[in-house]
């Protein structure tokens, strides 16, 4: 097999300070599940939608919808994730791995970074930690995740692969204000 | 140069030490740190910075505010600048607008002369003959009066601009003595707040007060900067409140913008905006030198500046008698101090350049170059009448009060009436809490109702009830007049005379009145000329201010630069896995909706031949693909295409096309089976999405009992459709696990196997070109591995890329049309020659009965294939088909080009019922007028209407 | 009293300068009769314009225009007052081009100036498609003698110099239709030169007063309304008042006067907002409309631009407008003409619009009886003012559909057969 | 902009959702006569006032459900999913 390649051709940005940081990270094996909320897959996901958690094995399992998850895991298990849900009842996994983007914005401004171009309310006790929603992020809908790091605010946020290098660019762009610098080749005009 | 600076002042805003040097109409001067660009000027003995715009009457300092009427100007590029309110910078080329030749002389002011003439409205009364002499003559020199700065449009800034979003519990609009006692509470009470002040400073009215003023300033800014909860924007306007508290607040003097536009859904919103001063109307009332209070006070307290030496002051309040010991503080000697209480007035004005003499009301006339009027106020109710207040009038006050605010809003301050400092902190600060308490209940609610957030611990927040002491409203002369020459809208050069006109000719409405007159469209919106304007039309129509009314209120509070509500551009694209490739091997990008795509690579014609020759590929991502799993996957898709899919097996593929429900073609594409429960949809490009909504809306509100799962993988697969006689063989070189051989894998059906290497392939045997064809469907992430290895292993067969210019060749050829091309918003399903296609016998489909209703016509257009007679006239796309020499209209061309295989043109289009059988002659009116024949043709395909190459 | 006649001149205009005298009134301020041959709902330029042509063409004065508020108040005062004839179907064309030529001559008609300015119209496109499309306009134009054409960006650069028309924009300008007779009126001044030749003529213009109900008797429906009943008066704020024929003119409010009647309609209201900048040097000569951007902007003589766009998605009746819509427009306007981001909005306001299925209007006869409508006028319905007013007018003189508006009856609605304007008309004016 | 409660996604920005119109009840195709299902098609109440309406969640759960908004207000009553 070929490797794998993302849509986003730029490494991570961050502000000389270190106060945001964005990243790809679209190599990232990406489950949806879809189950009614009576099914065991359902009871064994365990996550209602809005909420995540990472489970024993690594994967990050998240409720992106009511009766849909979305796991989360290293790119090379996308089989054996896929492969672990039960799928007793009208149950469907699809592998989205290559459907989406998915790029991180973390470090102290991360929220401020994100409120410029996302109009969901990100105050701490409105989504807390491990919070999962889908909004508008620079007019592309996307799916987010709150997942902090060391203390510090984080979101992993994805979208159709196609727009995947502009919202790379659209998120740099917003980080400039806080010292980030646009690499060369990359704008959102 | 004059020095009108006065010795340092106790809570002046400039830094003497920061001299910064500008021009004004090419002339060097300079000011300091703190300076606005009209107080730079005044500082230096400037008096007329503008001409009116109707009588090009000059005009000086009246407000010192960003509202002043007369102090627009141009700042380089950037026309009508507020003088009055920006920021001196070093190096501005600052000059007056509106003027010609130049300020001192300017020709129109002739107009002043025939003013008598020029009432409101006198353009409807005249230039109506001859009727070529209004647009050649009298149009173009209305134009050349249009007032305002210039644009140079070789200079843009769009795109400089930033916006945020904020969610602050509690916003605060007005950051005086009363904004800030709420902003302070409401942050006590646990709530975010977000305080905007319009000006540079906090401290409202209290920044030009005497030292009591200053000191409660001091103390009330520093508990608002210690608190944590507070966010502080100032020079900053709120300018709208829209439905539901979605707040507009424009930042001006942003580090990182020109301008910054802060979206912010407040739960509460706290309207402390306080007052403004109301001019008054009396002969020569805008003379420059004719200031009202707040002016001359503002420019001696913030900028240490003298407005002139010999004053009249006419005064009814208390800030009226304050600037009257400010000017005598500033050395200014008071020639009359009028106390409008009392029944003393001012009658007229006279001067040209400036203020010379005074006519008083008990008939003497004084010298003076200073007039001060300090007679009353206009309640900025804005923001509330936005939020669906009707603000009252009240005779006793003399202005206007807030009535009925929804729970989300509240008022405070000068707005609700009167009171000493500490009053209007205490009314401020009970409004903060009360505004907290109910924003961090809606707060608890939301956070009850939105999934992410889980739910809140902790009892829900009390709505506290209104328990607030009001301020009192303080009695105030109610001083208007009508009957006299002076303007009331400065901005608009609108007298009070023309208003009483305007009302006997039957504009006794407020609103008919403002729009037959102008008054209150000016810059200022109303800020300084509504309630006069009210009160004219009440004492001309004898009636009570109640009962008038005023205009309506609309945003923005204060003007926003375009570019600011523009903002980023945020313009979407989308792009292949292939999309690097193709533009580094020279395609020319074409957009189609947010899709970016190769158009060709530089030789359409020759991508297009190659295709029937040999093998070309092509990337075809953008078409919508949608994965569809469960149980009821056929009875949706009997629901929403036409033709029928009950029996289609494991492994194959079928076209469907699509209706709404009035049986108007909406879309097409096939649909393969991949496995029991499991099939793959193709829409068009531009379809995607809204078949994707269409879908989920039929299986969630219609038949929610089906077990049907759909997933958009658009970009997840990328496309690559390659086409030509030469493709099974490039295929057989790179596909494993997949038998290709036609007996195995004939036209229309659908394989899984792996393509150079990359597992999970979907393979379909259709194409949109009429050649033999494959659809690859390939892993995105892998995409670029796959379509480098069908060019490397194919070099000896010819094989290219070819683009989307070369695959509207080859479809035409082939006569497959294009759903919104060859058809259009009329086009029900049986024009679209569907024929057998469609079904009507079926239980439910989509547009069922409008299907058989049209099915039942005859008189229906039909799309057919067309071959102009002279094979070298390619008929423009659009070119419309008549009936003979006449110009009744019979159908138009939608589709058309040269075809490379016939070697002459082609087309489609839709016709008349009468011409639709074949043979029939049709008559295109080309666009440059000749009128030529074409043959209707008895199959859509121009090129191998047999199928026999597809099915190869 | 309105002084009938009075005509207004050059001359006048010095007399009344010299003298100083008043200017008469241009429409007197009526007492309702109780009854009225015509009432026509709605102040706003198609109710206005039908008093005028029933009183000028047909004799028909016992006519009374009734208006909630104040005359204009409606669509007719807040729309961005661009007219234009180069519709895409045989009817819309031929329909919109009587009008443009009543206007024309209104300001001679009507003895009040009401500043045609025949400034020219630009429709851009940025797609391949839209470049069909105004080629398939301009191809129907052409054949119904309109003065219509498809010009390349060098031709729209001349006509517009403050436009990009350079290529690599993310919605480059690949041509426009051109339109030289269209332009822009003064809205107002049309309202008020109908109003005051209808006063003239003895129309009753009732301002400030409200429809509540139509009485109907014979019809199907509770009260004698609905198919087969016949029209017997209004009853308004100020009292009852009968009359054997009500026209609805209404517009966004269509579909609460005709559900008095009991006439369904098929009708959405939906609000279209405007807005209008702080005034610059006019630097822009004609009237530049992007279909795909949702903008059409022109400069008034004032040197304010003046900005519309395509109707809210939410339906509402609600007129206080939305930030968002100020966002898009400004986002599109600088596309098109990124000079001009220092210009400041001003004010924006909205407006109510009654919008149909295919962007056509609804007009004539209905079910029941001396009940007709003229309705539906949507975003585009200011041009078709007066061509509106003179077919309504025969149509009510008459009691039979004038032929002009034969494709836009209600009927077609039952029988299927809609109106091809979606295509063109979306963000049309 | 205004606020339409999701009953999944809580308290959203109207830009995030699609609104669908009236909610207009299908009828049976297969029995519904042409002048019924035109009364489907084209006629609408639009009152103004409260109105039963359906909105899609596009930016967020994507999931149909209806509310009721008053029309001459902008007043948004209960959520439910169909
Ligand atoms: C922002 C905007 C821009 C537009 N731009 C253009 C354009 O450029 N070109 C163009 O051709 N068209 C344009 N239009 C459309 C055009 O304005 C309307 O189609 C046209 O004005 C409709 O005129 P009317 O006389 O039918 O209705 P209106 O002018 O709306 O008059 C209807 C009147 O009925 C009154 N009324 C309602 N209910 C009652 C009642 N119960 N009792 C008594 N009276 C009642 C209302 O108060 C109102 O005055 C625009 C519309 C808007 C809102
Ligand atoms: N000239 C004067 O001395 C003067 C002027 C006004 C008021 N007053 C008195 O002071 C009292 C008012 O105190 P207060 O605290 O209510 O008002 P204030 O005038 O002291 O402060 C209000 C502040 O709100 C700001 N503002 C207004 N609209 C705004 C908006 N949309 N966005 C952002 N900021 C905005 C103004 O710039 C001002 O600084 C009244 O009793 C009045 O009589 C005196
Ligand atoms: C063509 C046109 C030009 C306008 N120009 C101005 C203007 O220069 N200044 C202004 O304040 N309003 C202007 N308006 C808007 C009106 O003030 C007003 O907002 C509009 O008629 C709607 O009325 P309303 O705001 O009272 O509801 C203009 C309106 C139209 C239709
Ligand atoms: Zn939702």
């Amino acid at each position: 097999m070929p490797d794998f390649k993302s849509p986003i051709a730029h490494g991570p940005v961050s502000a000389p300070d270190g106060v945001v940081r964005v990243e790809d990270e679209t190599a990232t094996a990406k489950i949806v599940v879809r189950a009614g909320s009576d099914s065991s897959a359902a009871a064994d996901l365990s996550v209602p939608f809005g909420q995540s958690r990472l489970r024993a094995d690594g994967t990050l399992v998240c409720g992106t919808r009511p009766d849909e998850w979305t796991l989360f895991a290293a790119v090379d298990r996308a089989a054996e994730v896929a492969a672990s849900v039960d799928t007793e009842g009208f149950v469907s996994v699809v592998d989205i791995t290559h459907g989406r983007a998915m790029m991180r914005v973390s470090g102290p401004k991360a929220t401020a970074v994100l409120a410029k171009v996302c109009n969901i309310d990100l105050a701490d006790d409105m989504t807390p930690d491990g919070a999962v929603f889908s909004g508008s992020v620079a007019n592309v809908t996307c799916d987010l995740l709150r997942s902090d790091r060391a203390g510090d605010p984080s979101y992993l946020i994805s979208c159709e692969r196609s727009f995947g290098n502009y919202l790379f660019a659209a998120l740099v762009d917003a980080s400039t204000e806080f010292g980030a610098g646009l690499p060369a080749g990359l704008s959102i005009h | 140069m004059t020095g009108n600076r006065l010795p340092e002042r106790p809570g002046e805003v400039i830094d003497r030490g920061t001299s910064l040097a500008f021009t004004w109409n090419g002339q060097g001067y300079t000011g300091y740190q703190g300076d606005t660009i009209a107080s730079a000027l005044a500082a230096s003995g400037v008096e007329v910075f503008a001409r009116s715009m109707k009588y090009k009457r000059r005009r000086g300092i009246m407000t010192a505010d960003h509202w002043d009427p007369n102090l627009f100007v141009q700042v380089g590029d950037e026309p009508n600048v507020r003088a009055g309110s920006r920021c001196l910078v070093a190096g501005m080329e600052v000059s007056a607008q509106n003027v010609w030749p130049s300020l001192k002389f300017d020709v129109g002011a002739v107009n002043q002369m025939v003013g008598r003439f020029l009432t409101s409205g006198f353009y409807y009364k005249t230039f109506m003959r001859p009727k070529w002499f209004w647009h050649n003559v009298y149009q173009k020199v209305l134009r050349k009066f249009a007032p305002g700065g210039r644009i140079f449009w070789e200079s843009s800034t769009h795109g400089a601009y930033d916006k945020r979003y904020a969610h602050p519990d509690v916003l605060v609009a007005g950051g005086g003595p009363a904004g800030m006692g709420a902003a302070i509470a409401a942050a006590e009470a646990g709530a975010s707040v977000m305080l905007v002040e319009h000006e540079p400073e906090l401290g409202g009215h209290l920044r030009w007060g005497d030292a009591a003023d200053l000191a409660a300033l001091a103390e009330l800014t520093s508990a608002v900067e210690a608190h944590p909860g507070i966010e502080v924007v100032i020079d900053s306007t709120v300018t709208g409140r829209y439905d539901h508290n979605w707040m507009a607040v424009v930042q001006r003097s942003h580090e990182i913008a020109p301008e910054r536009l802060i979206k912010a859904r407040a739960a509460s919103l706290v309207v402390a905006p306080g007052l403004i001063e109301r001019p008054y109307v009396f002969a020569g009332n805008d003379t420059p030198g004719v200031m009202l209070s707040g002016a001359v006070r503002r420019l001696i307290n913030l900028w240490a500046v003298k407005p002139g030496t010999r004053a009249v002051v006419l005064s009814a309040n208390p800030e009226g008698d304050a600037a009257i010991a400010d000017l005598e503080a500033a050395g200014v000697e008071i020639v009359a101090a009028l106390d409008a209480r009392a029944g003393e007035d001012i009658v007229e004005v006279e001067g040209r350049g400036r203020v010379d003499k005074v006519v008083l009301g008990d008939g003497r006339t004084v010298s003076a170059d200073l007039v001060v009027i300090g007679i009353g106020w206009t309640a900025p109710t804005s923001l509330l009448n936005m939020a669906g207040d009707r603000p009252v009038y009240d005779p006793s006050a003399a202005r206007y009060f807030p009535n009925q605010l929804p729970d989300g809003v509240l008022a405070t301050g000068g707005i609700t009436g009167n009171g000493t400092t500490d009053e209007l902190v205490a009314h401020g600060r009970a409004t903060g809490s009360l505004a907290a308490s109910r924003a961090l209940r809606s707060r608890h609610d939301r956070r009850v109702l939105a999934a992410r957030a889980r739910n809140p611990e902790g009892p829900k927040p009390e709505f506290l009830q209104d328990t607030r002491t009001p301020l009192a409203r303080v009695p105030h002369p109610e001083c208007y007049r009508s009957s006299t020459h002076g303007m009331v809208d400065l901005s608009e050069d609108v007298s009070s005379k023309d208003l009483v006109q305007a009302s006997k000719e039957g504009f006794d409405s407020i609103e008919l009145m403002k729009r037959y007159t102008t008054v209150t469209m000016g810059p200022s919106q109303g800020k300084l000329e509504t309630v006069n304007a009210s009160a004219v039309l009440a004492e001309a129509r004898n009636m009570d201010m109640v009962d008038i009314g005023t205009t309506v209120w609309r945003p923005p509070y204060a003007p926003i630069s375009l570019g600011a509500l523009a903002g980023r551009i945020f313009e979407p694209i989308r792009r292949s896995a292939l999309q690097d490739w193709h533009e580094a091997h020279g395609a020319s990008p074409l957009l189609a909706g947010q899709w970016v795509r190769p158009d060709h690579y530089g030789d359409p014609v020759g991508e297009a031949r190659n295709v029937r020759q040999n093998v070309g590929i092509i990337d075809v991502t953008p078409l919508g693909k949608l994965d569809l799993r469960g149980p009821d996957v056929t009875k949706l898709l009997e629901l929403v295409y036409v033709n029928k899919w009950q029996k289609l097996d494991i492994g194959r593929v079928r076209y469907g096309t699509m209706v709404a429900e009035d049986g108007v073609v909406s879309d097409d594409g096939v649909t393969g089976r991949l496995g029991e429960n499991h099939y793959l949809m193709t829409t068009t490009s531009s379809g995607a999405g809204a078949v994707w909504e269409m879908l989920e809306d039929y299986l969630q509100t219609y038949r929610p009992e089906w077990d049907v799962h759909v997933t958009a993988v658009t970009g997840g697969l990328t496309s690559i459709n390659v086409a030509g006689p030469k493709c099974r063989e490039l295929l057989l070189r790179l596909v494993e696990g997949v038998d290709l051989s036609p007996e195995a894998f004939p036209y229309f059906h659908v394989r899984r196997g792996s393509v150079a290497g990359v597992a999970d392939c979907i393979i379909w045997r259709i194409g949109f070109t009429g050649e033999l064809s494959y659809e690859l469907h390939v892993p995105s992430g892998h995409a670029l591995h796959v379509w480098e290895s069908l060019l490397a292993n194919g070099e000896d067969l010819g094989v290219r890329p070819f683009g989307v210019e070369s695959q509207r060749i080859l479809r035409l050829e082939k006569g497959h049309y294009i759903v919104g091309q060859d058809t259009d918003g009329l086009t029900k399903a049986p024009s679209a020659g569907l024929g057998g296609l469609v079904k009507l016998d079926k239980p439910d489909t989509l547009g069922l009965p409008e299907l058989k209703a049209a099915y039942a016509r005859t008189d229906l257009p039909m799309l057919v294939a067309i071959q102009p007679d002279d094979p070298q006239v390619v008929p423009m796309e659009a070119a419309q088909i008549v009936d003979g020499d006449s110009n009744r209209i019979l159908g138009r061309i939608t589709s058309s080009r040269m075809s490379p295989t016939l070697g002459r043109s082609v087309c489609l289009g839709q016709v008349d019922p009468s011409l639709a059988a074949a043979g029939t002659k049709v008559t295109i009116l080309l666009i440059d007028g000749r009128r030529v024949t074409g043959t209707v043709q008895e199959h859509h395909a121009h090129v191998d209407p047999e199928g026999v190459r597809q099915n190869a | 009293m309105a002084k009938q006649g009075y005509r207004y001149s050059a001359g006048k205009l010095v007399k009344h300068g010299l003298t100083r005298g008043d200017w008469p009134r241009m429409w007197s301020r009526p007492e309702a009769r109780s009854s009225y041959d015509v009432v026509i709902i709605g102040g706003g330029v198609h109710g206005l314009a039908t008093a005028y042509y029933l009183a000028k063409e047909h004799g028909v004065t016992n006519v009374a225009v009734v208006e909630k508020g104040y005359l204009g108040g409606g669509g007719s005062g807040r729309n961005t007052a661009i007219v234009r004839s180069n519709y895409l179907t045989p009817e819309g064309v031929a329909f919109y081009d009587r009008s443009l030529d009543l206007y024309n001559s209104m300001a001679q008609n009507l003895n009040l100036n009401v500043m045609f300015s025949r400034r020219g119209h630009l429709t851009l496109a940025h797609t391949d498609s839209a470049l069909r499309t105004m080629h398939w306009r301009a191809e129907v134009n052409k054949l119904q003698g309109i003065d219509s054409s498809v010009i390349d960006p060098q031709e729209v650069k001349k006509q517009a110099p403050s436009l990009d028309v350079s290529s690599g924009t993310r919605y480059p300008i690949l041509g426009a239709l051109h339109h030289p007779p269209g332009g822009i009126v003064r809205h107002d001044a049309v309202v008020w030169g109908y109003a005051r030749a209808a006063d003239h003529l003895g129309v009753h213009l009732l301002q400030e007063t409200e429809v509540t109900d139509i009485l109907c008797e014979g019809g199907v429906g509770p009260d004698g309304k609905g198919a087969g009943g016949r029209v017997t008066g209004v009853r308004t704020n100020r009292g009852d008042i009968s009359t054997p024929a009500v026209v609805n003119c209404t517009a966004g409010w269509a579909s609460l006067i005709s559900n008095m009647a009991g006439v369904p309609l098929p009708i959405t209201t939906h609000p279209l907002q405007a807005a209008v900048t702080e005034p610059c040097k006019v630097f822009l000569p004609t009237v530049v409309v992007s279909g795909s951007l949702h903008v059409y902007v022109s400069q008034t003589d004032r040197g304010e631009l003046v900005f519309g766009a395509s109707v809210d998605p939410v339906g509402t009746y609600r007129v206080n407008g939305t930030l968002e819509f100020t966002e898009e427009l400004a986002g599109h306007v600088l596309e098109l003409m990124p000079g001009i981001s220092k210009m400041r909005l001003l004010r924006q306001w909205s407006g109510l619009c009654d919008m149909t299925p295919d962007y056509s209007p609804v007009m004539g006869t209905t079910q029941v009886d001396g009940y007709f409508v003229d309705v539906g006028w949507g975003t585009y319905g200011f041009k078709a003012g007066p061509v509106a007013g003179e077919t309504m007018a025969e149509t009510i003189a008459t009691g039979r559909d004038a032929d002009l508006i034969a494709p836009f009856t209600i009927s077609r609605f039952t029988e299927g057969d809609l109106v091809g304007e979606k295509g063109a008309a979306a963000v049309g004016h | 902009m205004i606020v339409v409660n999701c009953p999944n996604c809580g308290p959203r920005n109207s830009s995030d959702l699609r609104p669908c119109g009236e909610l207009t009840p299908r009828p049976d195709p297969s029995t519904a006569s042409l002048s019924e299902w035109r009364t489907y098609l084209y006629l609408r109440e639009n009152p103004a006032g409260w109105v039963t309406e359906t909105w899609y969640c596009r930016n967020g759960c994507r999931r149909y459900f209806t509310i009721q908004r008053n029309t001459a207000t902008n007043e948004i009553r209960d959520s439910e999913a169909p």
